[in-house]
């Protein structure tokens, strides 16, 4: 037809065990961006890999550019002009910022690089796309949000004429989102296009040009963004009606205070944090990147130390050295770095999901793995985590079912406290709910949740109350009748107005 | 390449009589010089000669897995300079099970399954050393030693062989340090230059092995000490030999390592044979210096 | 990476959308983790097979008994390293470690002329002393387990000497003693103790490793210590008790070597920590942690010794035998590589 | 990641939108770079001041130059190390291999009578053949560097026997020879030529390191291979040429070694590898990846210098040398966790 960018015609792609893409098909015209939705593991970044020549299509056809193309490397794909952001992170954390832009491309000075015009050059780069970094800090030092502003200025490095942005959003909160979507924009010319893979529904209204639907491997539909619906999307998407609108379920009746935290501080960034967080209660924590809602958590549960403050649990002031005392005293933490923190890629999803509770599952000393497998199962079938086994290795299966694999771990552990950072990071919209009610139901059980998020949608509908954090200090309460995303916004963003006490 | 005989060979089976040597040691000049006078044995007797030893003189257990492997092979006999007496006991008694005759050699196997030994008497050697050391250095003053190692019994020996007589004959002469390079030349030199430098009053330094005393030439040539200190080592190779002609080394001692491996596999294939062997063999210890060191006598004992 | 298509699937198996794992599909992965060890287990059969070819007198039952003997040591020592290695630490203490643990042998048997038993459980029990102190300076002091380890291997080395007053300790007074490596308890079998005493302390620590609290942690720890820390794990205590559990295979391998040479030999060990850690590799547990099994160690072991032995039966000259030694672990390695071919570049 | 909380900066929590560094931060995070250095360097000043107290014969110009001279071999061989290290992986063949190319060196120049720079070329560039090699071993075959390079470590021990002809290569008719490593080409100055070598080939190894394309996919490579690979880096092509480098650091050393004792020994060196990767270690390259200095390695293998010369000096005798050669590597290192403090539960 005309005006094509890029035609997928009949892909083939298995795994062992798992079918990731049938017979897909796909394209894409100059001048858009495309969305590219489905569920979790429906082949999203399988296609996408296969286009940026890190897997090799089983059977099929790419035209690029008007012309058939075999994309046998990353390499070719660069010199195509495909450029990628992956998923997870390709960053060399102890390299510099710059020097990861542009590795393989360095500005030489002879048989030397020359570091200085290298720095420049990224300046330069970050000015033109409007991001702000340091092109000299370690890689490793930043946050994952700042990681992956690194991502999305190393593939605008490149001089693309396809952008594929894989989940680029799941680490960003809004603000970011409109900086990125901003960057996008002005990217898109008449020779260009992007592919933009989400599981944030609004941000595709606003970004996308047309939808393409993929569900289980396969090819659904293509629909123009301006003449459809979300909850069509949605629809499409998981193969059956969804509810339009998720009633808000009341504000329970609390019970006692559980956990109270007072004056916590650390040297890093912490100032005098503190909080009540009651039985049964669904604590919200919202702030912009950096804020210290990742910190805080940390603190509590003693992954990192603290400088000053007070733990008090049930009543009875704790001291919290590290991770295994805060589990022993029932106050869980799901990380908000999966990859890093969170999972034992290499290791099989069994093992992930009972990695916490391995300690009430042995009798005399021997591990009762009939029973471990059981409760993995049930795990699996709760969260509908889609592999082809429990056995397989948490590395093979795509973002959101990894996700989903942290959140299982936590579920089977059975704290009374327990710490959400960014839970439904990349899961899809359908797992999302049924996350949500989850989490609804702990809490209705009694469990006391903290839950920290970037998304104001997620936050503002799960919490009973809201803590909004600014530059290391909670800014102020919110309970949900007064929420707005405004107020957020309003406290996230003030800044040296002193801490709020409780 | 030689190969081992098949099936359970005898002198008289028509094929050559095998004999296994398993010394203490394989890399270095002085074993390879005793494996060549063995080698030299085996062409003149018509015996079939492996030669291999452990990659370093401490490792024992290595020396053992030797010694059981060369003992499934048959062996008409075994030539075995022990590292440790006791542990190769068990092995040992397994070859007098077999009748298989065992010829110990250098330092000897402390057992009586050996039929013969042939051996330097490394305590005596080292006496000599000593009492050349003195001599050289005026009966009193400083001396070191650098040894090669400190669990071995040639190591043992040839450091309290010339401890000893020092002790016993003269109570002028101090022996400040003792320091082990492993017989590791360059080891032994930086060694050796620590203990010049830490001691400015030092007389002479004695170098218990080739590496060892080649390590100590190293460090008096590169301190340009030459005519400060007395220099006395053990065994030969090419740079000590050099050192003693050009007289920055006085002399040193010279077992007769191509005559222990001569006369080991020499009493081997006469215990084949079911000739009578001697019990003791005395490979002898002698001092060479730049005067002596071209007579026949002491040639014939020196290697490169 | 493009050499990924090469794990092309088998097409009929579509995935089940919320599946809990069918039972087809749960084969064959189960299959893979076990194909590395049969390869391993191939490997040493082949080299058998060659070395018997070459030389009948290899496939002696002595000479075999002899192969199985030889491994003891380093396979007791290489079972411990694989649980470090399992964490992602090496150990490079056990060498000079087995040294020292069997001076405190010969320190109980005959310089205190205590019993048996009590000489037996000391020289385990250095071992796990020294396991300690590594476990505390890796999790607590966090020296890596390269440094402290190495460390530990001067130490051990030295106190060895020390405590022995640098000479070996016979244990004349101790005459059952030597018949705990090399007694013959099976009528009839020439296979020594040495060799039982290895196959239960491997199958002890296979069970460990695979079915105990222990052996999980192990196992989580080396495929991600942060993330095993933050599921609520003590980690470093767990890290203690590994490298303690570790220490105390290599205590056993010192009683081993002294009752095998019945004598403690202060000054010997060095150098063995490489081929402990080789067997280990050998037997496709990674360095990179997270990966590896007590019977991949038990074959690595073998493999190790077989080629010694072999080398040595057929009468290559020394100086080639180290060749190929190496020449041969390579290729061993290789094939196993090429089975395992995965996109991941190897480090 | 979780050790990003202390180092962060803590003024620059909302930097400006048009930054580009500015000056301020970016000089506390160089600083901070050097700290790790500077600190390495006064354990190094530390030491030599505790020995010069106990023994001042130790401050000697004579006993600093000697010390210096001995750092040399080891030295050499770290630098090489260094390089394979940052990349993830491990070089054990440094020591036998060192051994192997004094032979070639011996072979070239006494046996083939070739002039003397034909030999030292030779030396390292059999050096780099042999990196070369375990360059293909690890990068197109895949085998773990620790199993490439042990394997490598035995093949260059045996050849080194059989090329040798198992005895030493005198170099007695090449008489410049011995010059080019105790030669003193600075009139006035005691410290001879080879210590001016070493420092020339760590200038040469930093600039390598820190100015090139080689040097920053070491680094590049060592931190995440496979981000590295997707990045469009022919990772294994690298990876090749960073261990032929590493292998003609080792070739240098093994011509130095091989001017020092004015022969070639084809016996030695084993041992030596375990030395020159516990410089680097010291020296504060990490043995993760991605992380280290030639600056640090040079301090590293002074420290090892200072602390065994030192020791003999003070006439610690020689089975404690090594308690303590242990005892201060642990504390060395300790200090330098100390000051990076980090809160992550560490390996
Ligand atoms: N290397 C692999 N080995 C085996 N299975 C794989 C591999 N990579 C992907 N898969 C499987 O292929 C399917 C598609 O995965 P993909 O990552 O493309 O999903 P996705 O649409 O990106 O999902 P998400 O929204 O969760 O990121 C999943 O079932 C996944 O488990
Ligand atoms: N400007 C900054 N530069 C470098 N590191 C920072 C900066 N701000 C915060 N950090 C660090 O990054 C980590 C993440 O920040 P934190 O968890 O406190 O923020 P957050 O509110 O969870 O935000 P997000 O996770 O979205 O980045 C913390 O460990 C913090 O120390
Ligand atoms: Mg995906
Ligand atoms: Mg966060």
């Amino acid at each position: 037809m005309e005006n094509l960018l890029l035609e997928v015609d009949g892909v083939n792609k298995s795994f062992p065990g798992v079918r990731a893409l049938a017979d897909m098909q796909l394209t894409v015209r100059h001048g858009e961006v495309l969305a590219l939705v489905g569920e979790n593991g429906a082949g999203k970044s399988t296609l996408m890999k296969l286009l940026s020549g890190i897997y090799a299509p089983d059977s099929g056809s790419f035209r690029f550019d008007g012309s058939n193309v075999d994309i046998t490397g990353p390499k070719i794909a660069q010199e195509l002009g495909i450029s990628i952001i992956h998923q997870e992170f390709n960053l060399m954390q102890d390299l510099t910022v710059a020097q990861n832009i542009y590795i393989g491309r360095e500005p030489m000075l002879g048989p030397f690089i020359n570091d200085a015009a290298l720095n420049r050059q990224a300046s330069a780069l970050f000015e033109k796309i409007g991001v702000n970094l340091d092109p000299a800090q370690k890689v490793g030092e930043l946050t994952v949000a700042r990681q992956q502003m690194v991502e999305i200025a190393k593939a605008l490095s490149f001089d693309a004429k396809l952008l594929i942005l894989d989940e680029p959003t799941a680490a960003l909160n809004d603000s970011e989102v409109a900086t990125l979507h901003a960057i996008i924009r002005r990217f898109i010319t008449d020779e260009t296009a992007a592919i933009y893979i989400s599981h944030r529904m609004d941000e595709l209204k606003a970004i996308s040009d047309r939808i393409t639907v993929i569900r289980d491997g396969e090819y659904v539909d293509t629909l123009d963004t301006e003449q459809t619906t979300m909850p069509e999307v949605i629809s499409r998407m998981v193969g059956r009606k969804v509810a339009a609108q998720i009633q808000m379920k009341p504000v329970p009746k609390l019970g006692e205070v559980r956990l109270s935290v007072r004056d916590l501080s650390t040297k890093a960034l912490l100032k005098d944090v503190g909080f009540d967080l009651r039985r049964g209660e669904i604590l919200g924590f919202a702030g912009l990147m950096g804020a210290g809602r990742t910190e805080v958590a940390r603190a509590i549960v003693g992954a990192d130390r603290i400088s000053a403050g007070t733990i008090t649990l049930d009543g009875a002031g704790v001291k919290i050295s590290n991770p295994a005392t805060a589990a022993e005293l029932g106050i869980g933490y799901l990380s908000e770095d999966r990859k890093h923190l969170g999972l034992m890629l290499e290791a099989d999803i069994s093992q992930n999901i009972m990695l916490s509770t391995l300690g009430k599952l042995n009798k005399f000393g021997f591990m009762q793995d009939k029973m471990l497998n059981y409760i993995a199962g049930e795990q699996i079938q709760r969260l509908r985590i889609k592999t082809p086994s429990m056995h397989q290795a948490a590395k093979n299966l795509s973002g959101g079912n990894q996700q989903k694999i942290v959140i299982a771990k936590w579920l089977v552990k059975d704290c009374d406290v327990l710490i959400f950072d960014e839970p439904t990071r990349g899961i899809d919209v359908g797992a999302k709910e049924e996350i949500y009610d989850l989490l609804d139901e702990l809490a209705a059980s009694g469990k006391s949740i903290i839950m920290i998020s970037s998304e104001l949608p997620e936050v503002l509908r799960m919490s009973h109350r809201i803590a909004v954090m600014s530059e290391g200090r909670i800014t102020g309460f919110l309970e949900r009748h007064e929420a707005t995303q405004e107020k957020i916004m309003d406290l996230a963003t003030r800044s040296n107005r002193g801490a709020v006490s409780v | 390449e030689s190969t081992a005989p098949a099936g359970d060979a005898n002198a008289d089976s028509g094929e050559k009589p095998y004999v296994a040597v398993v010394s203490k040691g394989f890399q270095h000049q002085f074993w390879q010089s005793v494996k060549a006078g063995a080698e030299r044995a085996g062409e003149e007797f018509g015996v079939e000669v492996t030669f291999e030893g452990p990659d370093t003189e401490k490792d024992v257990a290595q020396q053992i897995e030797m010694l059981t492997t060369a003992l499934s092979k048959n062996p008409d006999a075994i030539g075995f300079a022990a590292l440790d007496s006791q542990a190769a006991t068990p092995a040992l008694e397994e070859a007098k099970s077999r009748n298989i005759p065992v010829i110990a050699f250098d330092s000897g196997v402390d057992s009586d399954i050996p039929i013969a030994t042939a051996a330097t008497d490394n305590k005596g050697a080292a006496a000599i050393a000593a009492e050349h050391m003195a001599e050289l250095i005026g009966g009193k003053g400083k001396v070191a030693i650098v040894a090669h190692d400190q669990t071995s019994t040639s190591g043992k020996d040839r450091r309290d062989g010339f401890v000893e007589a020092i002790e016993q004959k003269y109570p002028d002469i101090e022996i400040v340090t003792v320091q082990y390079g492993g017989g590791d030349q360059l080891e032994s030199a930086n060694l050796a230059k620590t203990i010049i430098n830490g001691n400015p009053d030092l007389k002479g330094i004695y170098g218990t092995n080739e590496g060892s005393a080649i390590g100590v030439v190293k460090a008096v040539e590169e301190l340009g000490m030459k005519d400060k200190l007395t220099v006395v080592g053990f065994d030969s190779g090419k740079a000590q030999l050099d050192a003693i002609r050009s007289g920055v080394e006085a002399g040193a001692v010279t077992q007769s390592p191509v005559d222990i491996g001569y006369q080991t596999v020499k009493a081997a294939a006469q215990a084949i044979k079911g000739e009578s062997v001697e019990k003791v063999i005395d490979t002898g210890a002698m001092w060479y210096d730049a005067k002596n060191i071209d007579d026949e006598e002491i040639a014939a004992n020196l290697y490169e | 990476m493009s050499n990924t298509t090469t794990e092309r699937p088998t097409k009929d198996l579509a995935p089940k959308p919320d599946s809990g794992g069918t039972a087809s599909s749960e084969f064959v992965l189960r299959l893979r983790s076990r194909m590395q060890q049969l390869m391993a287990l191939a490997s040493l059969v082949v080299l058998v097979i060659i070395f018997g070819l070459i030389n009948p007198l290899f496939l002696t039952p002595n000479n075999l008994s002899d192969i199985l003997l030889s491994t003891v040591v380093i396979g007791l020592l290489a079972l411990g390293a694989t649980f470090v290695i399992i964490t992602g630490g090496i150990d490079l203490s056990v060498g000079t470690g087995m040294s020292l643990t069997s001076v405190m042998v010969g320190v109980t048997l005959t310089y205190l002329g205590l019993p048996l038993a009590v000489g037996v459980l000391a020289g385990v029990l250095a071992g796990a002393v020294m396991g300690l102190v590594n476990g505390l300076l890796v999790s607590y002091l966090r020296i890596p387990s390269f440094i402290a380890t190495l460390a530990m291997m001067m130490v051990a080395q030295g106190l060895a000497l020390v405590i022995s007053g640098t000479k070996p300790i016979y244990f004349n007074e101790t005459p059952g003693f030597s018949n705990l490596a090399l007694g013959k308890s099976i009528p009839g079998l020439i296979i020594p103790n040495a060799v039982f005493i290895f196959f239960i302390a491997a199958v002890i620590a296979g069970v460990i490793l695979s079915k105990t609290l222990i052996g999980r942690y192990t196992y989580s720890i080396g495929s991600n210590e942060q993330a095993t820390a933050l599921s609520g794990i003590n980690v470093r205590r767990w890290k203690m008790w590994i490298y303690t559990l570790a220490g105390s295979f290599t205590g056993l391998a010192g009683v081993i070597i002294a009752s095998r040479l019945n004598s403690a030999q202060p000054g010997q060990g060095a150098g063995y920590e490489l081929q402990a850690i080789a067997a280990v590799v050998i037997g496709g547990t990674s360095l990179q942690g997270g990966k590896g099994s007590i019977a991949g160690t038990v074959i690595g072991a073998l493999i190790m010794s077989v080629l010694t032995s072999g080398l040595r039966i057929i009468n290559v000259p020394q100086e080639w035998q180290s060749v190929a030694i190496g020449c041969v672990i390579l290729l061993a390695v290789y094939v196993d590589m090429l089975r395992r071919k995965d996109t991941s570049e190897g480090k």
